[in-house]
């Protein structure tokens, strides 16, 4: 038998489990032609806000062993424009399409939401992974379950699209967070975000690298730390998960299956190995089918689940 | 990994008021058309074409635009920038008898494209436009080299009357190229590829003149990662797969000429 | 004037501000001699526990893209006889020591003071980086001011040695942190601790790699994190800071003392330089001094400090 | 960075009632005296010499031990085991006269060393010992090379009666060799340095035998770092400048035959 890459996300069958993650590729509809002529099969937007955001001045993205820093700083032509690149997208495709929004608060959730509700997008992902606004406890939004939930709660509440959360992975435990957004009646998860954030510094001119100083961290050496938190969220809760960080080979891709992934991010590598890079991890994860003798993606067994 | 360098500028030629040539002694094997990113840390990282590179050092030419190349115009020799790159896509080397079609600041990278094509034994032309003679560069450094050079200001300052484009219709309609090149502004290159569209219909030819034209786009991660400098339909990203197009790219382009976006991804019409 | 990597930590003149970090070439007094002689200039035990420590049953490393992930499970011969390894050291070499040592409450770490302040060694290191303890809102102890206030402040009133108190990276705040062992009168701080943790799979045998499943990650890839946290919290107290996460090459080290550290730890980059990366650091340091015209570490500036 | 290879057992010889050999397709590039660790993920991780190495394929020789080794010893051909490696020093090649000697499941790392000495031209003598019959290995093996062997067992029930230190301590009092390899337990190994040193005195050599002994010690990490195989007071670590050490190191090791360290670091007597 033919060995296939064929799988189904939230009910809607896709031709390989490769996503191309929120940021990567992604103000132009044309940014998702690509990544679909080259293997992905689903896209997402950038994250996008009620208001067009230019970002931080650059350097925005700055290099290290083993991954990038990134402070793009949520740059997007708004909530408006976005929608029309994914509506002119979907005119030539019916590849599916996560449209992704961002907020610091439940009210502009829902806003973007009714937004979304419009569109031709097939699901729409909450990034709930901002470290800078915090609840009443100093926690950050991202690490609060009480936020967590009451924005994926309101949010499901108005969505006529499947919803999906977007996790840090900066957080004490994951997997509180993870049911919060379960309990909520999320459809799925995807994480992680990008890691840290961290900081480069120019010896010669003693200046950040960054003009923000700060950024996340993304890229093959975040593996490790995606691989953990979901493979700790895959035990606990039921609803897929969308799982990336620095995905680059097709043997990362089958590790995000075992650790519990539904479907497989795949973001910084587009740097390494270029737009082909979804082809590339396509055919790399059916020789590991061949070798191993898989017949499909749903006969690669997962990790034992952790207990407790 | 792409390193950084972060370099002390050597040596800075005012080319025009607004115009200045920055040279570093690095090596960095860049080829023609390729571009660097240049930051001073301190608010803006740019990309620049590379207008002359050797084993020992490289250079760009900038056009004081806005906030950042201002800031650059008041560094001294001796300061430090940090660059990275080179990136990008580079113009193919012909061997045979090419034209040159460029003005103002997107003319010097042809001077380091010329000295390569030269090396491989092409036969150049170069139309090197300008509005008027107080802002047309390189003319000197052309003139050094052994191709045909024909400056050109709009109002007739300097070298022939008309735009650049003006000259190379009419050139091309009276000798036969191998392969065309062009930089400059977009509409300029627009103004081109109807031209040599023209120019195909005249000599009713297969194939057409072959061309690859030199594009920008607001870059961010210069890495092809950000998305910020895609081109529609085809989701091309300038900084990797340009900013050099070649003709069969170039003809699918729907905003070509008609559109491009800011840094927030919203478009602007030209 | 001949460059020099003089300086001093505590009080105490140091030929080289390179130290050896806890875990690292660290159980017996021989790994210590090895690596001075190889240019460090500050040792510091393996983390030391009341009782000896076998560990976790191997595999206790992996390697990933960008670093290492370790799950040691801080294995050590018990306070006795690593103080004893201590000493048998001292009596050959009057290079500072650091005895790091762990517990999870304050109690036993109150012990573990009375035991070294027997010994030859001349600084104290409390580990407090461990994840696995609690304080009752339900914050790693790593990740709690009164919990890291409280035992600082204990160890203080009975410690003849200078104490240095150890942070994990993996906190919201950093800078609460770090002013909570400095308002417990901690003479100086030690971050970061590995960062994560994370896991890799074994993709043939569907099994983590690491037999504990999660370690924590070290190496280059996480220096972007470490010289954030770092320069935030020597934005933010007053006392020195012994900076150390993926410095590899004499460039990191510099990088590290932009950051705001005072001396600069060198772990995992023993395994891919060799024990001659003191050495081969130090060298480095000097040959960017040179190129800088910097006579002494002094003079290398420091970050502009972040505000607030 | 040292990658991690998991392979299925190819091969599985049973050498004696605790001892097997395992075969596996890979080309492991290794040195000899070098070693992998092996894992199985159920726990446990555990240095082992090479005991042959070929462009496609190695083997170990492992002895039923503990709680590892037996469960490596319930596996089948087929059923995978992880390995990273090679690490570890190797020995000195020499093209002249070497005597080799061993004994128990620390001899076969000698098999892949002696082809390989063969090869660069030495003249190999082996001394390959055990307690008794039942627990010799390899003697077939060694017999197929072109090298003089010597098989002893402690109470003669195979090849002379002795135990290999003894009839080595004979024979270098008979011949004259160039280099001396042992491999062994450590207490065997240490009256083999006696044996060299008194050989030395009679001989009244100014720089005398040279050899090279292979170590083990607790291993954790095997990638230098973590300091459980450091051996006093050189602080050698036995993974990275070991297994196999020169005599100048083994001169000065005041822990060689006297303690090693356990899991915890704690120190243990021999
Ligand atoms: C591939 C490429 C090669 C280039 N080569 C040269 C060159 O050799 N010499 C030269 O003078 N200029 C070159 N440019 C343009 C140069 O990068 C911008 O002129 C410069 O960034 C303007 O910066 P500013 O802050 O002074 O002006 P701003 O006030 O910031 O901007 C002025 C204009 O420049 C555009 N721009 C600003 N930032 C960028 C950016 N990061 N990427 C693309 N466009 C931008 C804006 O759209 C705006 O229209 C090149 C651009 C690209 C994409
Ligand atoms: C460089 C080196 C090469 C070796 N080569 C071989 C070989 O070719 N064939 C072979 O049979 N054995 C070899 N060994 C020894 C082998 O690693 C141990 O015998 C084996 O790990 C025992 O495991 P176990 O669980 O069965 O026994 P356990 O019950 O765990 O231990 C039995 C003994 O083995 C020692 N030991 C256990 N784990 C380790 C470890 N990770 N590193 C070092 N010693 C350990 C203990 O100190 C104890 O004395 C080698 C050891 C080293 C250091
Ligand atoms: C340049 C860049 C921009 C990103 N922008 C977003 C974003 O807008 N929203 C979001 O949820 N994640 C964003 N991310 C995070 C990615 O979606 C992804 O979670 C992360 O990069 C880890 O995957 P990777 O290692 O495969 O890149 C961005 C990442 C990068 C590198
Ligand atoms: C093998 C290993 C063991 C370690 N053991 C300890 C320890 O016992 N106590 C401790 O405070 N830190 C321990 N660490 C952390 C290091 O001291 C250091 O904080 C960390 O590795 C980051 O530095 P590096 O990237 O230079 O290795 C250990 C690290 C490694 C790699
Ligand atoms: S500038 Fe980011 S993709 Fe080209
Ligand atoms: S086993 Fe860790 S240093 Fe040798």
């Amino acid at each position: 038998m033919q060995k296939s890459l064929k799988t189904e996300f939230l009910g809607i069958t896709i031709t390989s489990p490769l996503v191309l993650p929120a940021g990567v590729m992604g103000m132009a509809f044309s940014g998702f032609n690509i990544s679909i002529k080259n293997g992905a099969g689903i896209v997402t937007s950038k994250s996008l806000t009620l208001e067009p955001r230019i970002g931080h001045k650059c350097p925005v993205v700055a290099e290290f062993e083993g991954g990038i820093l990134n402070c793009m700083g949520l740059c997007n032509p708004g909530i408006v424009d976005g929608l029309a690149e994914i509506d002119q997208f979907k005119k030539r495709s019916d590849i599916p399409v996560i449209v992704s929004v961002f907020a610091t608060n439940t009210d502009d959730f829902l806003k973007l939401t009714k937004h979304v509700n419009k569109s031709q997008a097939n699901f729409l992902e909450l990034n709930l992974s901002c470290p800078n606004v915090f609840d009443e406890f100093g926690i950050p939004l991202a690490a609060s379950q009480d936020e967590v939930h009451n924005i994926v709660k309101a949010v499901k509440q108005i969505s006529k699209l499947p919803v999906i959360a977007k996790l840090s992975p900066n957080v004490y435990d994951i997997v509180s967070i993870a049911k919060a957004a379960e309990s909520a009646e999320a459809d799925a998860l995807c994480m992680i975000n990008t890691v840290g954030p961290g900081m480069l510094i120019d010896t010669k001119m003693i200046k950040p690298v960054l003009f923000n100083k700060f950024g996340g961290l993304s890229g093959p050496c975040i593996k490790p730390i995606a691989l953990k938190l979901i493979y700790q969220t895959y035990s606990a809760v039921d609803i897929p998960i969308i799982g990336m960080g620095g995905v680059t080979y097709g043997e990362d891709a089958i590790e995000m299956l075992m650790a519990g992934a539904a479907v497989i991010g795949v973001g910084t590598a587009v740097h390494y190995r270029g737009i082909e890079v979804f082809n590339k991890i396509n055919e790399e994860m059916l020789e590991f089918m061949e070798e191993n003798n898989y017949q499909s993606l749903k006969e690669i067994p997962r990790l034992e689940k952790l207990n407790g | 990994m792409d390193k950084r360098y972060t370099l002390k500028i050597d040596r800075i030629v005012e080319e025009t008021s607004d115009i200045k040539t920055f040279t570093f002694k690095h090596d960095l094997t860049a080829k023609p058309g390729q571009f660097i990113m240049l930051t001073d840390f301190e608010g803006g990282e740019k990309p620049f074409s590379i207008s002359e590179c050797s084993d020992e050092k490289f250079s760009i030419t900038v056009k004081r635009i806005g906030e950042f190349t201002t800031r650059l115009f008041q560094k001294c020799i001796g300061d430090y920038v940090s660059i990275r790159g080179a990136y990008g896509s580079s113009f193919f080397i012909s061997k045979n008898k090419v034209l040159l079609v460029g003005g103002g600041y997107a003319i010097p990278t042809f001077y380091f494209f010329a000295k390569v094509l030269l090396g491989a034994g092409a036969d150049v032309t170069l139309i090197n436009g300008a509005r008027t003679k107080s802002e047309h560069v390189f003319a000197d450094r052309f003139h050094e080299l052994n191709i045909k050079v024909i400056n050109t200001t709009d109002d007739g300052s300097f070298g022939e009357k008309g735009t650049a484009i003006e000259i190379a219709k009419k050139i091309i309609s009276q000798e036969k190229f191998d392969f065309i090149y062009a930089s400059g502004p977009e509409m300029m290159m627009k103004a081109m590829q109807n031209a040599l569209q023209d120019q195909d219909r005249v000599q009713d030819q297969e194939q057409g003149l072959d061309y690859e034209f030199l594009f920008e786009r607001y870059m961010k991660c210069a890495i092809g990662i950000c998305g910020n400098c895609t081109m529609d339909p085809l989701g091309l990203r300038l900084c990797v797969e340009g900013p050099v197009l070649p003709k069969c790219k170039v003809e699918q382009l729907t905003e070509f000429g008609k559109y491009h976006r800011d840094a927030s991804g919203k478009r602007h019409e030209f």
